[in-house]
C-alpha cells in the first residue's frame, strides 16, 4: 500500500508548490457565481431558477479549465515513464493521481459553493443539496478530464479539441446535476437524478482510471 | 518493419503477467524528477524505490550532499542527473536501461558510477546503455556499433 | 400527381430528398478522391526507384 | 480455428481485394433500392390523413439516423477490434466511416428540422430524438478532430479509437438522458417524435429505403476503408501491384 501513500503524499506536496494552476479553477468557478446576479436582475424567483444551471456551468468550465496542467508537467519532466515502470498496477497509479489533482482543483469549489449559493437565495437544505451535487458531478468530471488530458498530451494545442471531446460526454452529468438542484429548490423529490450522479460517478471511478491509462501508454509510445 | 519478441525469463514481455515491466530501471533525456519539490523528497517519495539503504553513500559519492534540500529545477543538468542515477541505483531493479549515462559528468562522478556499475554487473545485474563518445570500457560484453547513415 | 404542385409542404419534402441525394453522392466521391490519392501517392512512390 | 480464418481474412491485401470486389455491387445494389424506396415513399405511398404529403420526410430521416446511430456504433466495433487485435484494416475502417457518419447525422439534423417545419410550425424543437442527433454530430466532430491533430498515424489511430470506444459507452447514456430531460420539460405539448403507425402500403419504401443506405454504407466504407489501408501499408510489398 505505500507506494500509493507514497505517490499521493508527492502529489501532494506538488500541488502545494503548483498552487496556482488550482487557483485559476477556483477563481472563474467564484467570478461566475457571483457576477451571474449582478448582470442579470437579481429579484429571487428569477436566481432561485437559475442557480442549478449555473452552478453545474461554473463547475464544468472551472475543472475544463485546469485540467490541461494535469499531465503536462508530469509529461514534459518524464515522471510518468518511472511511473509506468513502477511496482504498483499503472492504473491504481493513475486513479490517485486524479483523486489527488481532484483534492486541489475541485474540492475548494465544493466548500466555496455554500457562499455563493446564498447570494442565489438558496436555503441551507438548499446549499447542503448544491454541494452534495458539485461532489458527485465534479468527480466524474475529473476522470473525464483526465482522460481528455491523457489523450491530448502531445498535441501542442489542444484547447478547441479538448473542449469538444469533453462536452458530448459531460453533458448528462450536467442535465442531471441542474435538475437536482432546481428539484431540491422546488421542494420536489431529488433521489432521481442523484441515483443517477451517483450511477454515472461509480461508472466513471471504474472505468476512467482504465481508460486513462491506456490513454497515456498510447500517447507516450 | 518492426518485428521479432522479446522474452524475459521465458514470458514475452507484452504479455499480460511479465515481470519484465517490474524488473526495468530506466534513465532517458527527461530525467524523471519533479522540478518543483526538493531533491530529497523527489527521492523519499518516488513509488520505485525501494530501498533508501544506501542512500547517504550513493550521495556523498555524487557529492550532492550541498544541494539535496533546493528544488531540482534550481540544480544544473548535471546535478539532476545524478540524483537521477541515484533514483535508478536505488531502485533495485536488475536491468538497467540507460541513455548516454556518462553525458555531463565530472570525472569523479565518472569513476564512481563505473564503480557502481561494475558492483551491479558482479550481482549478475544486466546493463543495456547507449554512448556515443565510444568510451566502451572494459565492462562491455556485448558491444553493437550502429553506424548512422 | 399532386407531389409535383409545389404546395406549401412540398417544397421541405424535395428540399430533404436533395439533401439526402446530395450526401450520399457527396460521401461516394470524398470516399473516391481518398482512394485516388492514396493510389496516386503509391505511384509515385514508386516510380523514382 | 476460426478466429486464425478471421484474422487472414483481415490482411490487409485480402481485405483490400475483397473490398475493391464487393465495392461496385453494393454501390449499384444500394442506390437501386434506395431509388425504389424513394419512388415508392414519394409517389405511392397514400397522403397521410392529418399531415399530407410534408409526412414523405420521414423516408428521408428515418434511414439516415438510423444509419448514423449504426454508423457510429461500426465504427466503435471496429475500434475495439483495432485496439485489441492490433489490425491495421479494422483502423482503416474505423476511420472511413467517420465522416459518412458525420455526414448522415447532419443529413438526419437537417431532414428532422425540416420535418418540425410543418408538424409543429419551428423549425428547431428540442425534441429528444433532435438533441441526441446533434450530441453525435458532436462525437462525430471529436472523432475526425482527434486523428486529424495527431501527425503520427498509428498514434492517431489508436487515440482515436480510445474515443470511440468512450463515445459508445456514452451514447445510451446520453440518448436515456436527453429523452428524461426532455419529457419532464414538453411532456405535455409535443407528442414523441415515433413514426404515426404505419399501414403496409407506406412501410415497404421506408424499409426498402433503410436496406438501400445501408448496402449503400458498406459499398462507401470498402471503398474509403481500402483507400486508408493504402495509406498505412504504403511500404509494404503487395501494394505495389496495384
Amino acid at each position: 500500500m505505500n507506494i500509493y501513500f507514497q505517490l499521493f503524499s508527492r502529489e501532494i506536496r506538488v500541488a502545494f508548490k503548483r498552487w496556482t494552476d488550482a487557483l485559476t479553477g477556483f477563481i472563474l468557478f467564484f467570478l461566475i457565481a457571483i457576477l451571474f446576479p449582478l448582470i442579470s436582475d437579481s429579484n429571487k424567483e428569477f436566481l432561485l431558477t437559475i442557480v442549478g444551471p449555473i452552478m453545474m456551468f461554473s463547475a464544468f468550465f472551472a475543472s475544463m479549465l485546469s485540467m490541461q496542467n494535469m499531465f503536462k508537467p508530469d509529461f514534459q519532466n518524464g515522471t510518468i515513464e518511472q511511473l509506468m515502470l513502477s511496482k504498483g498496477s499503472f492504473v491504481s497509479l493513475i486513479l490517485t493521481k486524479t483523486i489527488a489533482y481532484w483534492l486541489f482543483t475541485s474540492l475548494p469549489l465544493i466548500l466555496i459553493s455554500g457562499l455563493t449559493a446564498s447570494i442565489y437565495f438558496v436555503s441551507a437544505s438548499g446549499i447542503l443539496i448544491i454541494q452534495l451535487t458539485l461532489l458527485l458531478s465534479t468527480l466524474t468530471m475529473v476522470h473525464i478530464n483526465a482522460f481528455t488530458a491523457a489523450i491530448t498530451l502531445g498535441i501542442r494545442y489542444p484547447g478547441a479539441l479538448m473542449t469538444l471531446i469533453i462536452t458530448p460526454i459531460t453533458l448528462p452529468i450536467l442535465i442531471f446535476g441542474s435538475k437536482t438542484i432546481e428539484n431540491s429548490i422546488l421542494g420536489a423529490d431529488i433521489s432521481g437524478p442523484l441515483y443517477f450522479l451517483t450511477g454515472m460517478m461509480m461508472l466513471s471511478f471504474f472505468l476512467g482510471p482504465w481508460i486513462t491509462a491506456s490513454a497515456l501508454k498510447i500517447s507516450m509510445d | 518493419m518492426s518485428s521479432g519478441r522479446i522474452i524475459w525469463n521465458k514470458i514475452s514481455i507484452n504479455d499480460i503477467d511479465s515481470t519484465f515491466q517490474n524488473e526495468v530501471a530506466y534513465l532517458g533525456h527527461k530525467n524523471g524528477l519533479i522540478g518543483e519539490i526538493s531533491a530529497i523528497d523527489n527521492l523519499r517519495m518516488n513509488p520505485n524505490i525501494s530501498d533508501l539503504t544506501q542512500l547517504d553513500e550513493l550521495i556523498s559519492g555524487f557529492d550532492l550532499d550541498s544541494c539535496m534540500q533546493n528544488p531540482v529545477e534550481t540544480l544544473s543538468s548535471g546535478q539532476a542527473k545524478k540524483v537521477a542515477l541515484i533514483c535508478l541505483i536505488s531502485s533495485g531493479r536488475s536491468i538497467w536501461i540507460m541513455d548516454e549515462p556518462f553525458a555531463n559528468l565530472d570525472d569523479a562522478s565518472k569513476d564512481f558510477l563505473a564503480l557502481k556499475m561494475d558492483l551491479h554487473l558482479q550481482r549478475h545485474g544486466m546493463i543495456i546503455r547507449t554512448s556515443n563518445q565510444g568510451d566502451l570500457s572494459q565492462l562491455s560484453k556485448l558491444e553493437i556499433i550502429l553506424e548512422s547513415g | 400527381m399532386s407531389i409535383f404542385d409545389m404546395g406549401d409542404y412540398n417544397f421541405y419534402v424535395w428540399s430533404s430528398v436533395f439533401v439526402s441525394m446530395l450526401a450520399l453522392f457527396l460521401s461516394y466521391f470524398d470516399a473516391k478522391k481518398k482512394h485516388k490519392d492514396a493510389t496516386s501517392t503509391i505511384r509515385n512512390m514508386n516510380k523514382p526507384k | 480455428m476460426n478466429l486464425k480464418k478471421i484474422y487472414k481474412y483481415g490482411s490487409p491485401p485480402n481485405f483490400y481485394r475483397f473490398a475493391m470486389k464487393l465495392e461496385p455491387w453494393c454501390l449499384s445494389l444500394g442506390l437501386f433500392l434506395t431509388a425504389i424506396g424513394s419512388i415508392g415513399g414519394l409517389f405511392i405511398a397514400p397522403k397521410d390523413y392529418q399531415m399530407g404529403d410534408a409526412f414523405r420526410i420521414i423516408y428521408f430521416h428515418v434511414p439516415s439516423a438510423y444509419l448514423s446511430m449504426s454508423a457510429y456504433a461500426a465504427m466503435g466495433i471496429a475500434s475495439i477490434i483495432g485496439i485489441v487485435w492490433r489490425s491495421n484494416v479494422a483502423f482503416a475502417v474505423a476511420k472511413s466511416i467517420a465522416p459518412f457518419g458525420a455526414l448522415m447525422t447532419a443529413v438526419a439534423l437537417i431532414t428532422g428540422m425540416l420535418w418540425g417545419k410543418p408538424m409543429w410550425g419551428t423549425a428547431w424543437v428540442w425534441d429528444a430524438r433532435l438533441t441526441s442527433e446533434f450530441i453525435l454530430l458532436l462525437l462525430y466532430f471529436g472523432y475526425i478532430a482527434l486523428h486529424a491533430t495527431i501527425k503520427e498515424q498509428k498514434r492517431a489511430d489508436r487515440a482515436a479509437s480510445l474515443l470511440a470506444i468512450l463515445g459508445i459507452v456514452n451514447l445510451p447514456i446520453i440518448h436515456y438522458s436527453v429523452v428524461w430531460w426532455n419529457t419532464l420539460h414538453q411532456a405535455s405539448t409535443i407528442s414523441k417524435l415515433d413514426s404515426p403507425s404505419i399501414v403496409g402500403e407506406m412501410l415497404w419504401p421506408l424499409l426498402l429505403m433503410i436496406i438501400g443506405y445501408m448496402i449503400f454504407f458498406i459499398g462507401v466504407i470498402c471503398r474509403g476503408g481500402s483507400a486508408e489501408v493504402l495509406m498505412r501499408e504504403k511500404r509494404s510489398n503487395w501494394v505495389k501491384e496495384v
